[in-house]
Parts: structure tokens; C-alpha cells; sequence
């Protein structure tokens, strides 16, 4: 990979000859990231290493080994692999969709107005919730005279059946459904931060130098994220001789 | 004492006791008349407080009538219950409340694609504060929860029902130079 | 509205919200008046509740004055209580006498917290019903009341003491596993 090839390049190069079969979708990658994209298919419904395993048999078939769409490829796997970490992460407050996708201008057009309606109820609302709050309801229930009235709450009730109704009251809500997520605890921002510290530093260095004190894949592949982001802003240089060789990686920014 | 003046007088005692509002089938089973009778009986009854500037009023909120304190009397009653019943939500919670109440059912991620922002932690301090609630799934891959406004949300607003929001319509025809200006406003 | 209307309408919210007599110089201080003057909207105000013949009535009791249902409503408040309320409130009670068993000694307002609903009138059924009594007040501001089960709530389980309730800690383990299966169904 190099910098000709970049995101940035005036003419997209041609991923359509790349074809995908997944549940959710048969047909050109390139129709794939547009309709994931444009939210029609939803990213989480896309296995993006089967998608990648398939992109790698194509390009050993293929008779041109493209550089430019192996580049669109990545970069659009990347983005992909983002909207979806931004999707499964919980708290993730950094990345958005619409950041990395870029919108139509139409779009935030119509997005612009429903959000100036929907804060102009919000006024009302929060007024609303004012006026109301000058309000007090009476919390009492019926005076103590009526007490005798209601049921016997200890009939046919043992000591068991109150421990487990106590069970169910006081046990802490649980914070998120994370059943269908592993955890992830590595973010982008720290893996941007020890790629920029270590670069800072040596102002070079290999794939394999930089992952040196990563203990998990996952932490490996946000890490490599951290270098497409920082690549994209222009910080750094990749350079990558042979298919599956050393990825080098040089510091264009200021020196940390 | 007549009938009608003692169903009156039983109803004032039901609403009096009960702590959340009463539908009118529950007060029509209750006073063994009909529905269209009750209601009658409770607007008479509000206009009866109205029309003595009394310390307490009669209002329809989320689906049943409920006696609260007059607005007026608010100072006094926060002074001795030292307590205000008022809550204060950020911004960010009111565009999202007013986002839930007339999208809903609505996903999470519907809501962050509307605000621009991401809106997760913003919708569970609005379930926690008991004004939206999860109320299904959407049948769609991953089946994302939906959500929505519970009774407890009219009620502090003091709305009969979800219609009675103020109509959204005209304000998303309004030219975005209007958006831009309140957007502004509201920053 | 002039100064003893606008001290009318407050008094009167004040009673409504008020579960038990208010002294009249509770009262006297909520309202910053003379304690003969409170003594004279009060029997105005019982007054007025006589002449309309409303299904309140407030009255001097013993301590101080009590607004509190007419007694020709009690046959429909008493079927209320015993029809529409009764599921409802053994739920809630057994919920709030199980807090109270394990949390002891508690506040009415961090019961009200851990159920998330308004626990006051379930509270003091238990209390009526002599399973929960006051047992001190909390040292914080407002000295709120403090609740524990009484010895009769051991009798009635046939416990010699708390220390023979069932322990809490396994059942809240295994509550979380039979959440997450619950989770997952939903899902």
C-alpha cells in the first residue's frame, strides 16, 4: 500500500469486479457497501471476514493483482469494521456513523429540519414538564381507616417465597444485554495514542514492531484501525513490498 | 341527599385516594354508572374546584382523572414537603424525550441517526428516570429494542394522551433557514 | 386573587397532600399566619366541604386537622379498596416487607427508590397490619423515619429472629442467571 493510492484519490477504482455471497446479500461488493452505507443493510448482519476471506481468493484468481482496489477494499472493510465496533460497543461515544460515512447534502438538508422540529417540541416539552412539576399528588392512599380492608399479605407466605421475592427487588439491575457481544476493551483513541507515542518516537517502524505489546487479535485489529485512521489523516506512510509481508510504517506528522 | 350528589360525593372520596390517575371504567364500575355519566360527574367537579379557587384541581392525565395540588399553592407545598417535584432534563434529554414521544416505537439507533449524536447514554437516564421504557423489538436483523414513552411521561406533563402532544406537522414543513435560526437559539 | 384566597387554596394543598392531622402550628408556619387565623380557613374550609356536600371532610381530630373522606363514601371506598386494589397491593406489600425484612432499618424513600414507584400508602398498610413499625430516624437532614419488622413479622413466619431469614446473596446469584436466560430469550 501507498500513498497514490489513497482514499483521497479523484477517481474510485473499480471493486465491481469482486463478488459476495452472504445471507444477507448476493452480488458486487461495491452494491454491498452502498446499500451498507446508505443503512439499508444493516453492518452487523455482514460477516466481514468472510467477506475479506473471499476478497483474498479472488485476488489470488485474478489474473491483475489491483492495488487500487485492494486499497478501496481495505478502506472500505475499515469503515465497515468501525460501524460496527460503534454498533456492538457499549458507552461508545466517539465513533458516529454519519462521521465516517460522510451524508448527502439532501440528507442533513431534511435531517436539519426534523431536528429544529423535534427541538422546538422540546421546548414545549420541557415546559410542560415545569408547569407540572408545580403540581403534587397525593401519595397517601386510603386513610388509615381502610387499612383492615387490605389483604393479608403474609397468607400462605413462608420466609422462602419473601427471600426470593427480595431476590427479584433488590437485585441490581443488569447495566446492558452484552450476551451477544464479546467484550471489547481495547478503543481506537488508546491504539491511535501508543501508535503516535511509539512513531513519535522512532519516527519508523514495522506492522509487527508496533503490535509487539498486544495481547489479544482483537487489540492487534483495533490497533491496525489506528493506522488506517491515522494514514487517512495523513500522519503516517505504508508501505508494503510483498502481499502478507512487513507493512512498514512511516511518522509524517510533527514529532511527539 | 339525592343520587347524583351522593355518586359525586363517592367519587370526590375515590379520587382522593387513589395515588395515579383513575380511568373512567374503573370509577363507572366503582359508582355503578355509566362512563359517560362519570365523565361528566369529574368535569363538573373540576369546574367545581376551578370555580372556588380551591387549593386543589381535577385534571384528565394519561388516560384517568387525577386529583393534584393547585400550581399556585406550589411554593408553600414545596416549602413543607421539602421537596419539588420538578425535574430538570438537559437538553440533550429533551430532544431525545420529544424524539421518543412522536417516533415511537423507536430504536435507539433511529434516535442517534435524527440527533447526529450518539444517544445511548442520554435514552437510559430517560428509562431511569421512568419517562421512556422498552416497549418491544423491532423484527429486523439483530431485533434492536424499541422504545417509548410510558404513562409515568404523560403524567408529568400532564397530558391525557399522546395526541394531545403539540402537532410536530407544521414545524417540519417550516424552511430551514427557520431550523437554522432555532437551532442556534437552542444552542 | 387576594392574600387569604391565595392562603385558602395553599392550606387546602396542604391537607390533601398530608396523610395524618397537621398541627396548627405546622400549619401556621407553612403558611407564615397567626395560628387563630389558620384555625378560622380550616373551619372555613370544613365549612365549605359540609355545604357542598363533598366527599371530603376535614375535621379537628386529636393533634391537629385531618382532611380525609366523608364517611357516606366509605361503602364505595371500602369496595374500591377491596375490589380494584387488591392484587395490586399484596404485590407491592409483599415487595415492600421483603425490602424492609432485608434492608432494615430503611426509609420510606429508598424503599420508594429500590421498587421505583411511590411506596408510602403500601408502607404504612404494613404498618397498620403491624408487621412493620418506626424504629428510629435516620440522622440526615429532614430526620426521616426509619422502618423495621416488628416481632410479630418473625411470629407470623414462625422466625426466632432476622438472622433466620433465608440468605439473600445465593438467590441474587442465581437470579442473575435465570436474567441472562430470560435475556436471551427475549432476544
Amino acid at each position: 500500500m501507498t500513498s497514490t493510492a489513497g482514499p483521497g484519490s479523484a477517481e474510485r477504482p473499480d471493486g465491481g469486479a469482486f463478488a459476495v455471497e452472504l445471507p444477507v446479500f448476493t452480488g458486487p461488493f461495491r452494491v454491498l457497501a452502498d446499500l451498507i452505507l446508505e443503512q439499508k443493510i444493516d453492518v452487523c448482519d455482514v460477516s466481514i471476514a468472510k467477506v475479506t476471506d473471499g476478497f483474498l481468493a479472488h485476488s489470488k484468481e485474478a489474473e491483475s493483482w489491483s492495488l487500487e482496489e485492494a486499497t478501496w477494499f481495505l478502506a472500505v472493510c475499515a469503515i465497515m469494521l468501525e460501524l460496527k465496533v460503534g454498533r456492538l460497543m457499549p458507552r461508545h461515544e466517539v465513533v458516529d456513523d454519519e462521521d465516517l460515512l460522510g451524508v448527502s447534502p439532501d440528507l442533513v438538508y431534511a435531517r436539519s429540519i426534523e431536528l429544529a422540529a423535534f427541538r422546538t417540541v422540546a421546548l414545549e416539552i420541557a415546559r410542560g414538564l415545569d408547569e407540572e412539576g408545580l403540581r403534587f399528588t397525593r401519595e397517601a392512599g386510603p386513610p388509615a381507616e381502610f387499612a383492615h380492608l387490605y389483604p393479608d399479605v403474609l397468607e400462605d407466605v413462608n420466609a422462602d417465597d419473601l427471600a426470593r421475592i427480595a431476590a427479584v427487588v433488590l437485585r441490581p439491575p443488569p447495566l446492558l444485554d452484552l450476551s451477544h457481544v464479546t467484550p471489547i476493551r481495547y478503543t481506537m483513541a488508546e491504539a491511535v495514542e501508543a501508535v503516535r507515542d511509539h512513531l513519535g518516537r522512532l519516527g519508523q517502524a514495522s506492522f509487527r514492531d508496533l503490535v509487539a505489546d498486544c495481547d489479544e487479535r482483537i487489540q492487534i485489529v483495533v490497533r491496525f484501525l489506528a493506522l488506517l485512521e491515522l494514514y487517512r489523516e495523513g500522519m503516517v506512510d505504508l508501505a508494503q513490498a510483498a502481499t502478507f509481508g512487513e507493512i512498514d510504517v512511516r511518522w509524517e506528522g510533527e514529532a511527539a | 341527599m339525592n343520587d347524583r350528589a351522593s355518586s359525586l360525593r363517592s367519587l370526590e372520596a375515590l379520587l382522593f385516594i387513589s395515588d395515579e390517575p383513575v380511568t373512567l371504567a374503573v370509577l363507572a364500575q366503582a359508582l355503578g354508572a355509566e362512563r359517560s355519566e362519570v365523565d361528566a360527574w369529574c368535569q363538573e367537579l373540576a369546574r367545581g374546584y376551578e370555580e372556588r379557587e380551591a387549593g386543589l384541581t381535577l385534571r384528565n392525565v394519561a388516560g384517568g382523572w387525577r386529583l393534584t395540588t393547585h400550581p399556585e399553592a406550589a411554593p408553600v407545598v414545596e416549602q413543607f414537603v421539602l421537596a419539588s417535584r420538578h425535574i430538570r432534563l438537559t437538553k440533550a434529554a429533551l430532544e431525545t424525550l420529544s424524539i421518543v414521544a412522536y417516533k415511537q416505537p423507536v430504536t435507539r439507533h433511529q434516535i442517534s441517526g435524527i440527533r447526529g449524536v450518539n444517544s445511548e447514554g442520554v435514552l437510559r437516564a430517560l428509562v431511569d428516570r421512568g419517562l421512556v421504557a422498552e416497549v418491544g423489538r423491532e423484527e429486523t436483523p439483530g431485533r434492536p429494542v424499541l422504545y417509548g414513552t410510558t404513562p409515568e411521561f404523560l403524567e408529568r406533563l400532564g397530558l391525557p394522551s399522546l395526541s394531545a402532544l403539540p402537532a410536530l406537522a407544521p414545524l417540519l414543513r417550516a424552511g430551514a433557514g427557520d431550523a437554522e435560526a432555532e437551532t442556534a437559539d437552542t444552542d
